[in-house]
Parts: C-alpha cells; structure tokens; sequence
C-alpha cells in the first residue's frame, strides 16, 4: 500500500514536473524579445523564408494556441522537425540517447567503485592519516567541476602523457557494424570483449571527469553514515561476537550506511548527465550534449525543445526509480 | 489557574493515509479534565506513550486541542490564534526537557534571559537577569557564556532562570531532569523546591519518574495511554494508589534498599 | 584547520587586486596583437622575449596581460551573481522551511521544475536567449542557481525549525518573523556562507563555460574560458596558452570553495 | 577465589589526552553479577568496552591485565582476542532501538554468529535460536524469528538481544545499562528475566548502571567509580547498609525514593568532590602518569 501509494503520488509530480519544463522551455524561448524565426533562420535569409516558416510552426497563431498545438503533437510522440538537420527530432535524439547513456553509466560505475572504496577505506583507517588523505582528496576533488578535470585530464594523458583518447566514441579505424547505437551493451552481448575494450578504453576519459566530483560526494557522505553507523550499538555487539572490522563494516554497518547515499546518488547522477552537455563538447563525443549545443549555436528551436524534455524526463525517471529503490532496500518502509 | 475540560488532541497519521482523502487520525489525548488551582504544584506521570509531553505542549498552546477547553486564569485559550495569545504568553512559561535543544547555541547566556524580558517591554532588564540569575544559583559571570561552554545541570538552571525572570504566574516543567546524574538532579530538584516555596509558584511538573514527583509535588495526575487513571493528593496517592496502573507503577520501582519486596 | 582559510583567502586577494588595479599591473595591452610575437614560450624556455612573461597565444597576445584582465571579468560576474543568487535562494529557501504550507508547496515545486534541467544547457539556452554580455552571464547564473540555495537553505530551515529553541521563542511570545529573523537565521548563517562562496567559485566556472562555448562576452574581451577554448586547440603548439588560464581557474574555484568551508568552520561557535 | 573476569590495574587514556581509567581492579566470579557504578563519565561503561574489546580508536590500554577465563586478554593477538571473546563473553546493550541490525531479520541475527564464528551447523543454530527464544518468553517465536526489528515493541526487541547474549552459552555477559530506555514496568520485568537467565545458565555478569536501585536488585557486589577510580568496592548489603567512602555515602543521599518525601535531597557536597580529586590525584601522582 504504501509502496503503490508513493508510487502513484511520484508519477504525479513527475507529470506535473514535465508540464512545468514544457511550459518553462516553451515560453522562455518565446517570450524573450526578438523574433524566433530570425533566431532560428541564418542571416541573410529573405523576407519570404520568414514568412513561410512562420506560417509553417505556426507563429502566426498566439503563443497560447501555439502551446496547445506543440503540448498536443508532444503528447501524440510528435516533436516536430529540425531545422538545421531536417529530420524529425524524436529521430534524431533517440538516436543520440544511447551514447550519453551509455557515457553516464559508465561515469556513474567508476565513481561508485572508485567512492565506495575511499569511504571503505577511510572508515576502516578512521582516525589515521589514511582517513585524512581521503578527506583531502575528496575534498579537492569536490570543489572541483567536471569541466575543470575534463581539461586536467585532457592536458595530463591526452597531451603530456598520451595514453588515452581523447576525442570521439569510437576510433576511426574500428571495423565493426553496430546494429544499434547502444554499441557497449551491443559489443558485450554480442561477446566481442575487444571490442567492448576499446570502447571503454575511448570513452574512459570523459567518464572518469564525470566521475570524480560524484566518487567525491560518495566518499564523503558514505564514510560519514559508515562512521555514525559503527557507533550503533548493533555495530558493537557484531563486534563482541567475534568478527572481524572488515566483515563488520561490509555486512553490518553498509547495508544501513548506504541509504542515504543512495538517495544522494539520485539528485547527483542527474547533475553528472546534466555535465555530460560540456564534457561531451570537449571529448568530441558524439552525444545528446554535444547535439544540445549545436542545436542552440544553430537556433534549432524544435530540436531544443526536444532535448530538454528528454533531459527531463531522463531525469525525473532516474529521481522515482533512486526512490523506489530506496524504499524497497528499507525494510521499514517496505513492511509499513 | 488552569481548568481544562475533555481536552483531546490527534495527529494525521500519515503512514496509513490512503491513496485519496484524508489520513486517519491517531489520538494522543482522550479527553482529559483537570484543574491546577493556583499555588498547586503538579506531577504529571506517565510512562512513554502516555502523552504527558503532547499535555504539556497543548497547556502551553505550542499545539492546538481537537476538541475539549483549557482555561487560563479565566481565559478560554483553547483556540486563541498566536497573535490573540503572545500578551498572555509571559503568564505561562516553560521549562524544556533538553536545553542543548531549547537554548539558541548562538546566544549568551544573558541575551537568552534577557531577550524575553525586552519582549514584553520590562523595565530593568540587566538587574532582572542578575536577580534571575542569584535564584538559579549561578555567578553572574556565566551571563557571557554560550550554552555549550556549561554543564547539563548549569544549563537546566539557566532554562529554569529564563522561565523564573518573566515572573510568570505558572511554569510547565517538562522532564527537566531525565537527563541530568543523580547529584545534579538533586541540586535542581533542591533549587525547584525551594523556589516553589518562596515565589509560591504554580507548577506542572512532568516526569517518569514517581519519586522525583513525590519529591517536589502536592498533587499527582497519572496518565497512561492518553487517559486520566487516576488524580490525587501526593500523600493519599503513595499511600494508597487507587488505580491498578498506578500500583503496577510504584510496584515496578526498584529503591536503592536490598531488602525492598520487588521481584 | 586555519591553513585553508590563509591559503585561499590569500590567494583570492592577490587575485582581487590584480583585477582592481589590471591597467596598471598588467604589462601589455590584452588586446594587442602582432602576428610576429605569436606563440612566445614562457620567460625559462627557449625561444622567449623578455616582458612576455607566461609567453603570447597564436595572435602575439600576451597570455599574461589576458589572465590578469580575466580576473576583471571572472570575479564581477562572482561577486554580482553570487551574491544575488544568495540572497534569492536562500530568502527563498528559508521562507519555505519556516513556515512551510503553500509558500512551501510552490517553492518545492519550481525547484522540482528547474531540477530537471542540465544546468548547463539551461545556461547556453539562457545566453542564446538574452544574447552575450557580462549581464547575461549575470541573469543566466541567478536564473539557473537560486535553487541551490533555496534546497539546502530549505532543508537547514527545516530541521532547525524542529528544535525547542523555536518552541521558547514561542513560548516567550516572539512573533513567528521575529523569530525567523533572531533566532533561526543566526543559526544557518553558517551553511550560507560557505554556500555563497561555493556558488562564487561556480559562477566563475559557468562564465568559463560559456566563454568556452563562444557564448560568454564578446570575442574580444579577454576570459579565462575564452583563453581555455583558444588553448585547447593549439595545445601540441603552445601548451602554455591552456596551461596558464587553466591553473588560475582551477586554483581560483579551489580556493572559494575551501573559503567557505573554511568560513562555516570558524564562525560556528558550536562545537559539533 | 580467583574471578571468572578478573581485571588487574587497568588504566587507560585518551590518545594523547587525560586518562580515563586508573588502575581499575574487579573480579566477578562465576555465577554472580558484579555492578559498577558511577555518574556519567566516571568510566563505568568504558570497563565493559575494554573487556569485550570494542573500546573507541582514540582509547588506549596503557597498563593493566584483563584475565578472561584464565587467559590475559590483552596478552593475545588482536584476531586470537576477537575469537576468545566472542567464544566466552557477550553483550547486552542499551538501546534496544539501534541494537539490532535495521535491515536483518532476527533469526539470522541470532544464528549468523552461532554458524560464523563458533562453526554450527545451520539446523543446531535455528533450534537453538528457536529454544532460547522460548525461554526469554517470546510467543510466536517463529514469527519473530522472520520479523524485522522494527516490527517489535521496545520491551520485545531487549528480550531479543538477551536471548541473543544467552545464545551461545557465554560465561561471562557484560549488561551495558540495558534498562536505561525503558519504562519502569518494563524494566521491571527485563531485570527479573536477566535474573532468571543468569540463575538457570550460571553466567557471570559485569552489570554496568548509574542507578542504585537498579543494582540493589540485581547484584551481588559492586564497585564505585569516580573519574576512572574505584572509591568503592564492596558486598551489596554492607554496600547499602553502611557505605564507606563519602562520595557513596553522598550518591545514596542524593538519589530520590518514593518512601521518603520530607527527608530532603543530598547533593553530592563540594567537600566530596575535593576530596574524591585529591584522592585520585595523589593515587595518579604515585602510579606516576599524568592526570
């Protein structure tokens, strides 16, 4: 009950959250001085291609009737077309989609792995230099931005110490026909591990500035719960039992110190797709960001509009799924 | 000085509201009556659960009753809004059960004394708070402290001087020494009685504890689940318990004496 | 503990003066170029001219007139959008977590709404909207920002809000503003401080970004993004050209926000 | 008689700060129930730590013997001790809200460490989790056994942790205030049952407790602390018929009982205090480490 109840209330806002962003992108694009048609079009473009295009998105109509008719193709999966590419933008970003996903997850497993074990090992070691030198490095690596190490990065093993590439998703010279753009799920499944390395390989720069500020706020926020958790006396009697720190910290006090990390990791996994726009840019990665941004250099109002939805909504869907998640790991909410 | 009649009070239970409408409602309080004549000191008594702190909030309008009345010195306060209230407000104070909590960390020990007094516009503030201060037993020198620079014990006193310096015509006390060790709880309890003597106070005193209530109290009211099990002279009531619950109660209580019938 | 706080201010002074007294302090026109001075290495290496200190980009631009003219535009855009994001966020913020209810409802829900926003798409879309220019950088940080502060600030409202302080101020008869003002902000002025300061540092980096995507000022203008974004593309020529900008960027965003941690730290006379 | 637990001059500080425990000296003999009592950070409970080994990082042993069964605790390796310890000795928390695991479900926190660490099979574990269980009163012991802890009232989950103190047959079980939480009816029969359970299994209890009455129900003896010093140790009838040391004498005046409402409260006096100080300070002034 209270499971579907949270669930049914989650949806809503999430609805309501989508009109908001819809309303928001639609008007704010609209509203500001200047014609969007003189936005859209490259200068020089003739008086008559103004007046086509305006009758062709229906600029000639109010702004409230222009809503309603974009609300309504929305609804029906219809985004309309890109100016700049022309093709329609529900092709264009599902096809883009893939990529920043897949870039995404990938940042997301390294900063888990690379988090967890700074929060592991600065609880184990707590009160020691150890626990201090993870403070420090997740301290810097949290003021950081990943623009900022994206750059560090770059300069460190793509220039000085070239070891890594740093620009595109595949290499050129791969041979190998991707039959759908999800092309690391798509090598893995197809068991072709070299080729799987490979990708890896090229989108583990970009991935790894993704990932340090979030392995930073992992670190930082699961070392805290670890710590305050191995206080509980719950800690103390495993202890009084017999066993030993690491099997405490691993089986006892995690299981209960990870909640509030994961609600965490949801509101931060959405900031870490939000800097896949710039982080894309810069690794030459071919992208839903690296599309935003064209789009916007080109003032390709649909395709815009298309994008930010779909950041949206990517985004909302990751918010309910962390909470769910959150609600069937606690065994109190679960059994309420 | 306070008449309540059939207070009850609930909370929206939230965790079995249902899809749509309104969330059931768990009661705390199920219609309480009681007086507290004036120059009475009152033990409320209850274990956990029983709603002696939901009590002891509603009294001071901190929370607003269901249904029922409370009356104060003649005043029906039961629905007063906040504003109708603040000029009442320095008639009765109250004592918190945590001073880490109740005492702003980011304030002298003198603003916190003294910043109610400006409030309701009285006059020598500084001699007030010194005065407030002497009652308490406390050097005048602890005014420039913080609350975290002071013992559980000095901070309990500086929370009974902030009530004590309002000249209040009654005070709720509310657990003020669940959480202090036994040598301060009696120098607080000491310094309670003795106030209670001279400034002929009227007091609600709060606590799960029947000899700390026996210690200080004229009269004694049980509460057990939100209900009155039984209201009582201090003496009538150590001497012949009346309620069941109340015998179960000082039943349970193991006195410092090997010899003591208890198991 | 004081380290931090020494370090960074430090730092941020020295960088505060050069962008105050930039015409006086930095050694060339940062807009001068000669094509014959293009790409001069930094004054240890070989190659070097005397006067070019940290060496020139491909237009014979001195890098480190450039960065010291930078600093005029990075920190304005700190100071003014970091503090106007703070002051909305946070009235914003506290305004929900103190009395809760309909102003609540609707704060939340507008941060809900600009959460699903890409920051940074927002803010390339904000700057292609309002056009280029130092107050369009300005509007877009506060447009995109204030639901930092609101968040935390919110949530800090929130739980100080449940402690009996709040209930004594009642009790004493305080009004519910009054009570706000004196005893709740007090408390949480700690966590804006070193918010304001985080956000400093950000808002540093959002007009790099957009100097870096071509959308920040104007071409001319002298920007550490800009520097950035003309660096990284003859980085195998001229590495000091991204090198230089890139480490005041970096350190600059450091420092602000170990700043505010350090600030919280030393005002908080609490000891948690 | 030598002790079951026997606890030889243990003195312990805060990592390059004050000292903690001076030279602490107790036995319990089998069967019997020791209390040690104090005011909050007299180190009372710190001594139940350093015998079960759980005490705080920022805590070190700097003298002392804690013979366990004939075995000098820290005579052994870390691993070895941890073994030793969770062979011989268990622990009866305080607060039966945050001493059970949140996330497990209560049979496998009572059988885990029976299979883990003393080698069990999974079918004696569950019958003995299942026996013991019975034994502290549980009804529906096969629901509780499949109920998480928040599934269970206060007073429920501390006969839980003292089922799962008494699981493994532990000669010595060390009772960290485990009635603090409660409500006195509660507590009133959580006290009875420890009675009963240490009478019929013949362990025996360190019994850690700020309040008098409390230990005059339960112990046989008990020692005073005061600022990491015994002032007291003694029979609990000598102990409440005539206390020695003043600063017992004071504890027992100043705590409230509900049979003597005119005889007024005795604050611990200053005089007590300065001479408990001077005391410790002379006693830490001739073992010669700093106070």
């Amino acid at each position: 009950m209270t499971l579907l109840r949270a669930l049914f209330m989650r949806l809503l806002t999430m609805a309501i959250t989508l009109f908001g962003v819809a309303v928001v992108v639609f008007f704010l694009i609209r509203v500001v001085p200047g014609n969007p048609i003189a936005m859209m079009l490259p200068p020089g473009a003739t008086e008559e291609d103004i007046t086509r295009l305006q009758a062709l998105y229906g600029f000639d109509k109010s702004l409230f009737q222009q809503f309603l008719i974009w609300g309504g193709d929305v609804l029906r999966g219809d985004f309309g077309t890109s100016i700049s590419l022309r093709q329609p933008v529900s092709e264009l970003v599902l096809g883009r989609l893939p990529a920043t996903l897949e870039l995404s997850l990938f940042a997301l497993v390294i900063a888990i792995l690379l988090g967890g074990l700074m929060a592991f090992l600065g609880t184990l070691y707590r009160h020691s230099m150890a626990e201090a030198a993870v403070d420090v490095t997740s301290g810097t690596a949290l003021s950081v931005p990943d623009f900022l190490w994206a750059l560090v990065l770059i300069l460190l093993f793509g220039v000085l110490w070239p070891v890594f590439s740093i620009s595109g998703r595949v290499s050129p010279s791969l041979d190998f026909d991707f039959a759908t753009n999800f092309y690391i799920i798509e090598a893995a499944l197809r068991l072709r591990f070299d080729v799987v390395g490979h990708l890896l390989g090229r989108s583990f720069m970009p991935a790894l500035a993704l990932a340090i500020p979030l392995a930073a706020i992992i670190a930082q926020l699961l070392k805290q719960s670890l710590k305050e958790t191995m206080h509980l006396d719950y800690v103390t009697l495993a202890r009084t039992k017999g066993y030993s720190e690491t099997w405490v910290i691993l089986s006892e006090a995690l299981p209960n110190a990870v909640l509030p990390t994961l609600t965490l990791i949801g509101v931060q996994f959405t900031f870490l797709i939000g800097g896949t726009v710039i982080i894309e840019r810069l690794f030459s990665y071919e992208g839903l960001g690296n599309m935003a941004i064209d789009a916007v250099i080109n003032r390709d109002l649909p395709l815009i509009q298309g994008i930010v939805l779909l950041f949206a909504a990517l985004f909302t869907v990751i918010n309910l799924v962390v909470d769910m998640l959150c609600v069937i790991l606690n065994p109190k909410l679960r059994h309420a | 000085m306070y008449e309540i009649r059939n207070l009850r009070l609930s909370f929206p239970d939230m965790a079995h509201k249902p899809l749509f409408g309104a969330p059931p409602q768990i009661e705390i309080l199920k219609g309480l009556s009681f007086d507290i004549p004036k120059g009475v000191v009152l033990g409320i008594v209850g274990g956990s659960g029983s709603g002696k702190s939901t009590l002891g909030r509603a009294m001071l309008r901190l929370l607003e009753p269901s249904s029922g009345t409370i009356r104060f010195d003649g005043t029906d306060i039961t629905h007063l809004s906040e504003p109708e209230l603040r000029p009442l407000r320095r008639r009765f104070q109250m004592i918190f059960q945590d001073p880490m909590s109740s005492l702003n960390p980011r304030r002298q020990v003198h603003g916190l004394i003294a910043g109610p007094l400006r409030l309701h516009g009285m006059e020598d503030v500084t001699g007030r708070v010194s005065r407030a201060l002497d009652m308490v037993g406390l050097p005048q020198n602890f005014a420039t402290r913080y609350p975290h620079e002071l013992s559980g014990g000095q901070r309990q006193r500086v929370g009974i001087a902030r009530a004590l310096a309002l000249e209040p015509d009654f005070i709720l006390a509310d657990e003020i020494v669940s959480g202090l060790d036994v040598s301060s709880q009696a120098q607080v309890l000491n310094l309670l009685s003795q106030l209670v003597d001279e400034l002929r106070m009227t007091l609600a005193f709060i606590s799960h504890d029947l000899s700390v209530i026996r210690r200080l109290c004229t009269r004694v009211l049980v509460l057990h689940h939100g209900k009155i099990v039984e209201q009582a002279e201090t003496a009538a009531l150590f001497d012949a318990p009346a309620a069941d619950y109340t015998r179960e109660l000082l039943a349970a209580i193991p006195l410092p004496d090997p010899y003591q019938e208890w198991a | 503990m004081g380290a931090r706080l020494w370090l960074s201010g430090t730092w941020l002074g020295l960088l505060a003066l050069a962008a105050l007294f930039a015409p006086w302090v930095a050694p060339h026109d940062p807009l001068a170029q000669d094509l014959f001075l293009g790409r001069l290495p930094p004054f240890w290496m070989d190659g070097a001219e005397p006067g070019y200190w940290l060496g020139t980009d491909s237009l014979g631009r001195d890098v480190l007139s450039r960065m010291i003219h930078g600093a005029r535009i990075a920190l304005m855009v700190a100071l003014i959008a970091g503090t106007l994001t703070c002051l909305i966020g946070a009235t914003l913020g506290v305004l929900a977590g103190f009395y809760r209810g309909w102003s609540d409802r609707i704060i939340s829900r507008l941060v809900d709404i600009w959460m699903a926003f890409p920051p940074v798409l927002f803010a390339i879309l904000l700057i292609a909207v309002l056009g280029p220019g130092l107050l369009s950088i300005i509007l877009a940080i506060v447009i995109i920002d204030w639901t930092r502060f609101a968040r935390v600030i919110r949530a800090e409202t929130l739980s100080q809000g449940a402690m009996d302080y709040v209930a004594s101020a009642q009790v004493a008869g305080r009004t519910r503003f009054s009570t706000m003002i004196a005893e709740i902000l007090p408390n949480i002025l700690p966590t804006v401080i070193a918010l304001l300061t985080l956000e400093m540092g950000i808002a540093v980096i959002v007009e790099a970004i957009l100097s870096f995507v071509n959308l920040s000022i104007s071409t001319d203008s002298p920007t550490w993004g800009g520097m950035i974004a003309e660096g990284r593309t003859s980085v195998h020529q001229a590495w000091w050209v991204l090198v230089f900008p890139l480490f005041t960027l970096f350190l600059t965003v450091l420092s602000f926000s170990q700043l505010g941690e350090g600030l919280k730290d030393r005002f908080d006379p609490v000891l948690r | 008689m030598s002790g079951f637990l026997d606890i030889k001059g243990l003195t312990l500080r805060l990592r390059g700060g004050p000292t903690i425990l001076r030279s602490v000296s107790l036995r319990v003999a089998s069967g019997k129930v020791h209390g040690l009592v104090g005011e909050s950070g007299a180190g009372k409970s710190t001594i139940g730590k350093a015998v079960l080994g759980t005490l705080p990082r920022a805590i070190e042993i700097t003298g002392g013997e804690i013979w366990l069964d004939g075995v000098n605790l820290l005579a052994l390796p870390p691993r070895e001790r941890r073994r030793r310890i969770g062979a011989t000795a268990a622990l009866i928390p305080q607060d039966p809200l945050t001493a059970l695991n949140p996330s497990k479900r209560i049979g496998p926190q009572i059988t885990r460490r029976l299979i883990d660490i003393l080698g069990w099979s999974k079918a004696d574990a569950n019958r003995r989790a299942r026996d013991i269980l019975d034994e502290v009163h549980i009804p529906d012991v096969a629901r509780v056994m499949r109920s998480y802890p928040h599934e269970l009232s206060g007073g429920m989950r501390q006969r839980v942790l003292i089922a799962s103190a008494f699981a493994a047959e532990p000669k010595l079980i060390v009772a960290d205030e485990p009635t603090t939480a409660l409500d006195v009816t509660v507590q009133k029969q959580i006290l009875r049952l420890i009675n009963e359970m240490r009478a019929r299994h013949g362990t025996a209890l360190l019994f850690v407790t700020h309040d008098l009455g409390v230990v005059s129900k339960v112990c046989n003896s008990l020692s005073v602390l005061y600022a990491g010093k015994v002032v007291e140790e003694a029979q609990m009838h000598r102990f409440f018929t005539q206390p020695i040391h003043p600063y017992s004498r004071a504890l027992l005046a100043a705590t409230p009982t509900y049979l003597d409402p005119d005889g007024s409260l005795q604050p611990v006096p200053a005089e007590v205090i300065q001479e408990v100080e001077t005391e410790v300070h002379q006693h830490a002034q001739r073992a010669g480490y700093d106070v």
